[in-house]
């Protein structure tokens, strides 16, 4: 068990893609203190921002106002990383294993372009959750990211696998481009969802403000869904049992055979 | 899908200026570049060419349209995706499509107009790129564009406002390989925008100093990121004590671009063209100001960044 | 007096960037603006060749070049993480130089394109 | 003063095929002694004449516009770190301009050709150029397009267009001639393509792109230019596209010219589906046409990102593989397409194009006339030449790289029957004596007396390709450079410009047409010789006179 406390936050953005449990894992506690990390352009010690506790270990855990703390979790493969405290930007991107929980709020590039594990945020999530990288052909490529609060911009952009809920609602072009994998919108979304989706499935229990080139497939309760609906219901994201679907296809501009599928509280 | 202004000039048949108004913001956009001018393979000048003007208000440029289509504010994106799917021959349901403010039967005429074009050129302006979706907007009109290229020729590109916003992309993107939002604190380029972008930066309130050239940041950005400026030490290079100056540790008057210091810009095209300054003021140019604190800080301890602070892949 | 004629000038205010503008001065103002548009006349006729401003200003007080220049320096240095930003009205040359100090300082540099 | 003692010397300009002997530097030049100054001991090391490429892709529009289109292939590229002596950048498919220099150099290269610039931004690409260091730059405008000059040969008036030509030259401050598609470009503009060179140009009543390429070769040799003609023949990439090539060198009529990345013009086949090779065919005419040089345009498998003026191609590249596409048209000139491309060894056509530029590279008997590229970055980005370097000098490697491609493909192919093997001397032909001598840079590409002290030391090493990435010295105008494979010293590099002879009067002409077709004022449009860094102009057909644009006497 490994236990890191913010000493105060730092000023500028600090850099720390060291704190994934690949890295420490087989360190000793004064080789963890000594490992770099990015303070804007200086390069200072682990130990100048956090009280370390502990030696290397796969269970790692992060306490403070880490809101300034980027890349954390970066490309990890394996372990437990457990934040309690806001955590910065870039939380798990390009991760293929292993869990991170976060108690508190995770900023913009949650699991961005990730590609295994699961990443737990507690409280809101920004922009870009599971998203692609500017340029990339691809976000998400597998793994699961729920987030219990609120969720930005861009969620799910190109995400070509994979598994994202977000319980609170999520703001403009959630699932944009989105290849493949599953978003579920607990609580809905503002604009443009699905926009410039090739395949992949949107479900959304609130109704979304679709674009004109969605057009609407038929009404009903696909049986993949009660299995699926078992899953989310075991990641504590339930589906109603009751009501229908309605199915969406689109989006016609690429053109692309995404489903949205909105939830009916009662049958038609 | 883009070219110089004069590919316009001479050819294009079909001129769509979407989200901009350059009788008022680009005055001889017309009159130099498009609809007014005779070109090579356009003869007949304005006779030869269609404009249409896409915009949520009927600006003064409408006067110069041959069509206006008016968008319901916010709708630019949608009306875009539109075009995207009634070129490829989709089928569209009129009520949805009726939500943009134009009709199907609109929309589907500037798709065929787009397609009968012999060179259509869709100048897209910052009522589009600058509005909800920003990126995304634009790359709805850039797509449409490329995407109409499987019918007739047909090019797109941003009707670039401030003088040589475009020659800062351009050196940046050979010096660093990207256009904007650079950061260099790792001692070699990386890029995100939102992430390094400068209002975000300091809304965040992520940097500590700020260099400002040739930008009035205090006049322009939101309040929070004002106040980090006013809180931070911020330099400001300038022709005349702006509003950041006022609230910046240091203020350096310069030469004013192409009046009293030479140099090079470029057009929106990316043409670049030489300046010929008709005055010599007394201030130092924002070359020569920047030269002596890059020699100031040469004298200080060097910074070096780690060689092996490269985030790989 | 005398006016010096300039031609094919170019015009930085907008994107247009006319390169064919008359342009005839007296060696302090720009009388006459042949060829520009309106935004491009007092573009032109709103810089002169006075001295309207102080050379440098260090915290609100009159200042030399020099001692702004190391003032600008030395806060760019110490900070951990600075922005050089705008670029909108520079020329390339002064880019090239801005990106060069943002590299020696360790900067983030960014231009009026992201806002 | 710098004396290299004891290394094994490959001059082949000078006949020295591998012989123990000094090298003297003094003032920048190779010279017969020196006393006193440094000495360099290179014994067991190989001794090179600088690498001169002759045709790469690396400042200007159309490259920079590329830059801005992958930022996904920058964050994957080895980045070059600030520190006091190099300056940040990026290296990878589309290298940054410092970068440039340092990996160039960092391998022994010391000169470079960029063979695609449009006079309109000439300014621009001169801008690149003086922050691409270390490395000696040339360039070669755009100009089977241009209208200007279309216009005047449709017209039947060549003397005008050769003095056009000529001025056009000196206004971008160039030093060679190039001629991309000529006549598809133009038509490409109507979103139309000339692909054969019997095929008349859209927009012009007699134009074809073979009355353009036979006017444009009788220029450059009618007024002397040190290089030939620069020539991007017309259907490039198109299965079967050899008979276009074939045609190609006979319109040429014994004018002189450089056909540039043949291996993206000697296919075979109807379509991507039966593309196979036509090395041989090419190859032997190319062998009967002593008037031609060549370079390869070889591809290696990986990521890189294709960039031609032949916006046809690229329109078609994107349709193919349905990723990102740009294009630029350049009024009146010319235009450019950017897809970013993966070759793929598992891919027949991409296997096919692998081996073609293998081929041509070892059927061309004379390796004074072909030399080594990859169009950078069309076919690799050019920090891969050592792997094809091994490919050319060790046949086993050659066979097991064979075995990576499907095996269905080797009968499309005669690069299993090949076993030549390139001897070190040969290499230091194609990747420098050669290019140099194609260039018509006679100070160029060799280590006799009067050279530039360009100069590459290698250690001995049996994998080519590792020996040929890292050179244990190289000096660059008399500089050591490189050291212990280490960047040691950044010089600044020179621009050479030809000023061939023209009328005048040409301008008097000019102005007017230019002001109706152009969107700038012509006297803006000329390249001023104080805004090209280190500009050396070269070569027997210089003028003297005023500057283009410039008010006359």
């Amino acid at each position: 068990m490994l236990t890191l406390t913010l000493l105060e936050p730092p000023t500028v953005p600090l850099e720390a893609e060291v704190l994934s449990p690949d890295v420490l894992a087989p360190l000793s506690h004064a080789e963890v203190r000594a490992l770099p990390v990015y303070h804007g352009k200086r390069r200072l010690r682990l130990d100048e921002f956090f009280e370390v506790e502990g030696d290397g270990s796969d269970h790692v855990t992060l306490h403070g106002d880490l809101g300034r703390v980027r890349w954390v979790g970066r490309k990890m493969t394996r372990g437990h990383i457990t934040i309690h405290g806001p955590v910065g930007m870039h939380l798990g991107a390009h991760m293929r294993g292993g869990h991170i929980e976060v108690h508190g709020s995770a900023a913009d590039w949650v699991g961005g372009e990730m590609a295994g594990g699961t990443i737990h945020v507690r409280g809101d999530a920004g922009g870009q959750v599971g998203s692609a990288y500017r340029g990339s052909v691809s976000g998400m490529s597998g793994g699961t990211i729920l987030v219990e609060g609120a969720a930005g911009i861009e969620v799910g952009m190109r995400m070509r696998r994979g598994l994202i809920a977000v319980r609170g609602p999520v703001r403009d072009f959630a699932g944009l481009q989105m290849k493949g994998g599953t978003l579920v919108l607990m609580s809905g979304a503002e604009l443009r969802a699905g926009a410039w989706m090739t395949r992949g499935t949107i479900i959304s229990l609130k109704p979304l403000r679709l674009l004109p080139t969605f057009g609407l497939a038929c009404d009903y309760a696909p049986a993949f869904l009660r299995l699926y609906a078992r899953h989310l219901a075991g990641l504590g994201f339930p589906l109603p049992a009751d009501g229908s679907y309605h199915r969406f296809t689109g989006d016609a501009a690429v053109p692309g055979k995404g489903e949205v599928l909105q939830w009916q509280p009662h049958p038609a | 899908m883009s070219c110089t202004l004069g590919e316009v000039k001479n050819r294009a048949d079909l001129i769509i200026y979407w989200g901009g108004n350059p009788a008022e913001c680009h005055p001889r956009h017309f009159t130099k570049y498009t609809i007014m001018q005779k070109g090579k393979y356009v003869p007949n000048g304005r006779k030869g060419r269609t404009m249409v003007l896409v915009d949520i208000r009927e600006t003064p440029s409408a006067k110069a349209a041959d069509i206006f289509l008016q968008v319901r504010p916010g709708k630019d994106f949608e009306v875009l995706t539109l075009l995207r799917a009634i070129v490829k021959g989709q089928r569209i349901d009129p009520r949805a499509a009726a939500e943009t403010g134009l009709t199907l039967e609109q929309l589907t005429d500037l798709a065929d107009r787009m397609k009968r074009a012999k060179f259509g050129v869709l100048f897209f302006g910052m009522g589009l790129s600058m509005t909800r979706g920003k990126h995304m907007n634009s790359a709805a009109a850039l797509t449409l564009a490329a995407e109409l290229n499987a019918f007739t020729k047909f090019v797109a590109m941003p009707m670039r406002g401030h003088g040589n916003v475009t020659g800062a992309d351009v050196v940046l993107r050979y010096t660093t390989g990207y256009p904007f939002g650079i950061n260099l604190c790792r001692g070699y380029p990386r890029f995100n925008p939102g992430e390094f972008s400068s209002v975000d930066l300091l809304v965040r309130g992520d940097v500590d100093a700020t260099l400002v050239l040739g930008a009035d940041p205090g006049a322009t950005m939101p309040q929070p990121a004002i106040d980090h400026l006013a809180r931070t030490p911020t330099i400001v290079l300038d022709p005349k004590v702006t509003h950041t100056s006022r609230l910046a540790r240091v203020h350096i008057t310069t030469a004013a671009t192409g009046i009293t210091a030479p140099g090079t810009v470029y057009r929106m095209d990316e043409v670049p063209l030489p300046l010929r300054p008709p005055l010599k003021g007394p201030y130092p140019s924002d070359e020569e100001v920047l030269r002596r604190i890059i020699a100031a800080v040469r004298k200080k301890p060097a910074w070096e960044p780690d060689p092996a602070g490269v985030m790989a892949g | 007096m005398e006016l010096t004629v300039t031609k094919n000038a170019t015009c930085t205010f907008c994107g247009c960037v006319c390169d064919d503008i008359e342009l005839h001065s007296d060696g302090e103002r720009i009388k006459e603006t042949k060829g520009a548009c309106i935004l491009g006349q007092s573009w032109f006729k709103n810089h002169t060749a006075e001295r309207l401003y102080p050379a440098a200003l260090v915290n609100g007080r009159e200042a030399t070049v020099d001692e702004a220049v190391e003032a600008a320096a030395e806060f760019l240095h110490a900070a951990d993480m600075p922005l050089v930003y705008g670029l909108s009205n520079v020329t390339c040359e002064a880019t090239r130089e801005a990106v060069s100090l943002a590299e020696l300082v360790g900067a983030v540099i960014d231009s009026h394109t992201s806002l | 003063m710098l004396r290299i003692t004891g290394g094994t010397v490959y001059d082949p300009a000078n006949g020295v095929h591998g012989e123990v002997r000094d090298v003297c530097i003094a003032g920048g030049k190779v010279v017969a002694a020196v006393e006193g100054g440094r000495t360099i001991d290179a014994s067991g090391m190989v001794v090179f004449p600088g690498g001169v490429d002759v045709h790469t892709h690396v400042a200007g529009a159309a490259l920079n516009f590329a830059r801005g289109l992958i930022p996904e292939q920058h964050r994957k590229a080895v980045p070059v770190v600030h520190s006091k002596l190099r300056r940040a950048g990026l290296g990878g498919v589309t290298p940054t301009t410092f970068a440039t220099g340092y990996l160039y150099a960092g391998m022994g290269w010391t000169t470079v050709n960029e063979a695609a610039v449009p006079v309109l931004s000439a300014k621009h690409t001169h801008e690149e150029l003086r922050d691409t260091p270390i490395v000696d730059k040339t360039c070669c405008v755009l100009m089977a397009n241009n209208e200007l000059l279309l216009d005047l040969l449709e017209a039947g008036e060549y003397e005008r267009a050769r003095d056009v030509l000529a001025w056009l030259v000196w206004a971008a401050k160039a030093y060679g001639v190039k001629a991309v598609n000529p006549g598809g470009v133009a038509a490409w503009k109507w979103g139309k393509d000339a692909k054969r060179l019997s095929d008349p140009v859209e927009g012009y009543g007699k134009m074809t792109p073979g009355t353009i390429v036979a006017a444009l070769a009788r220029m450059v040799d009618d007024l002397h230019l040190p290089h030939p003609l620069h020539l991007h023949c017309n259907s490039l990439g198109n299965p079967g596209n050899v008979d276009v090539t074939l045609e190609t060198m006979k319109v040429l009529e014994g004018n002189r010219a450089h056909l540039a990345h043949l291996q993206y013009h000697a296919y075979g086949g109807d379509d991507w589906g039966t593309i196979r090779s036509e090395a041989v065919a090419v190859a032997d005419a190319f062998n009967a046409n002593p008037n031609l040089t060549a370079d390869a345009g070889a591809v290696l498998f990986g990521n890189t990102v294709t960039i031609t003026a032949d916006g046809p191609w690229q329109h078609l590249l994107f349709q193919l593989t349905g990723k990102k596409w740009a294009n630029l048209d350049v009024e009146n000139e010319t235009g450019c397409g950017v897809v970013p491309y993966a070759y793929k060894p598992g891919s027949p056509a991409n296997a096919v194009q692998w081996a073609v530029g293998l081929e041509l590279l070892l059927l061309i008997t004379d390796p004074w006339r072909i030399y080594l590229t990859t169009d950078h970055p069309n076919g690799a980005p050019f920090w891969r030449y050592p792997e094809i370097i091994r490919l050319l000098m060790d046949r086993d490697y050659r066979r097991e790289q064979l075995n990576t491609i499907p095996g269905a493909v080797h009968s499309r192919l005669v690069l299993p029957e090949l076993t030549r093997e390139y001897t070190l001397s040969e290499i230091a032909v194609i990747t420098s004596a050669g290019p140099a001598r194609a260039l018509g840079l006679p100070h160029k590409g060799h280590l006799g007396v009067g050279a530039d002290a360009d100069v590459a030391i290698f250690n001995v090493d049996k994998d080519p390709a590792r020996m040929f990435a890292y050179p244990r010295y190289v000096i660059k105008g008399g500089e050591v450079v490189i050291e212990e494979g280490e960047l040691r010293q950044v010089v600044e590099g020179r621009s050479f410009a030809v000023r061939p002879a023209y009328d005048e009067a040409v301008e008097a002409y000019l102005r007017p047409v230019f002001q109706q077709q152009y969107t700038m004022s012509f006297d803006n449009y000329p390249v001023g010789p104080d805004r090209v860094h280190g500009l050396e102009v070269v070569g027997p057909a210089t003028q003297a006179g005023r500057e283009p644009g410039e008010p006359g006497a």
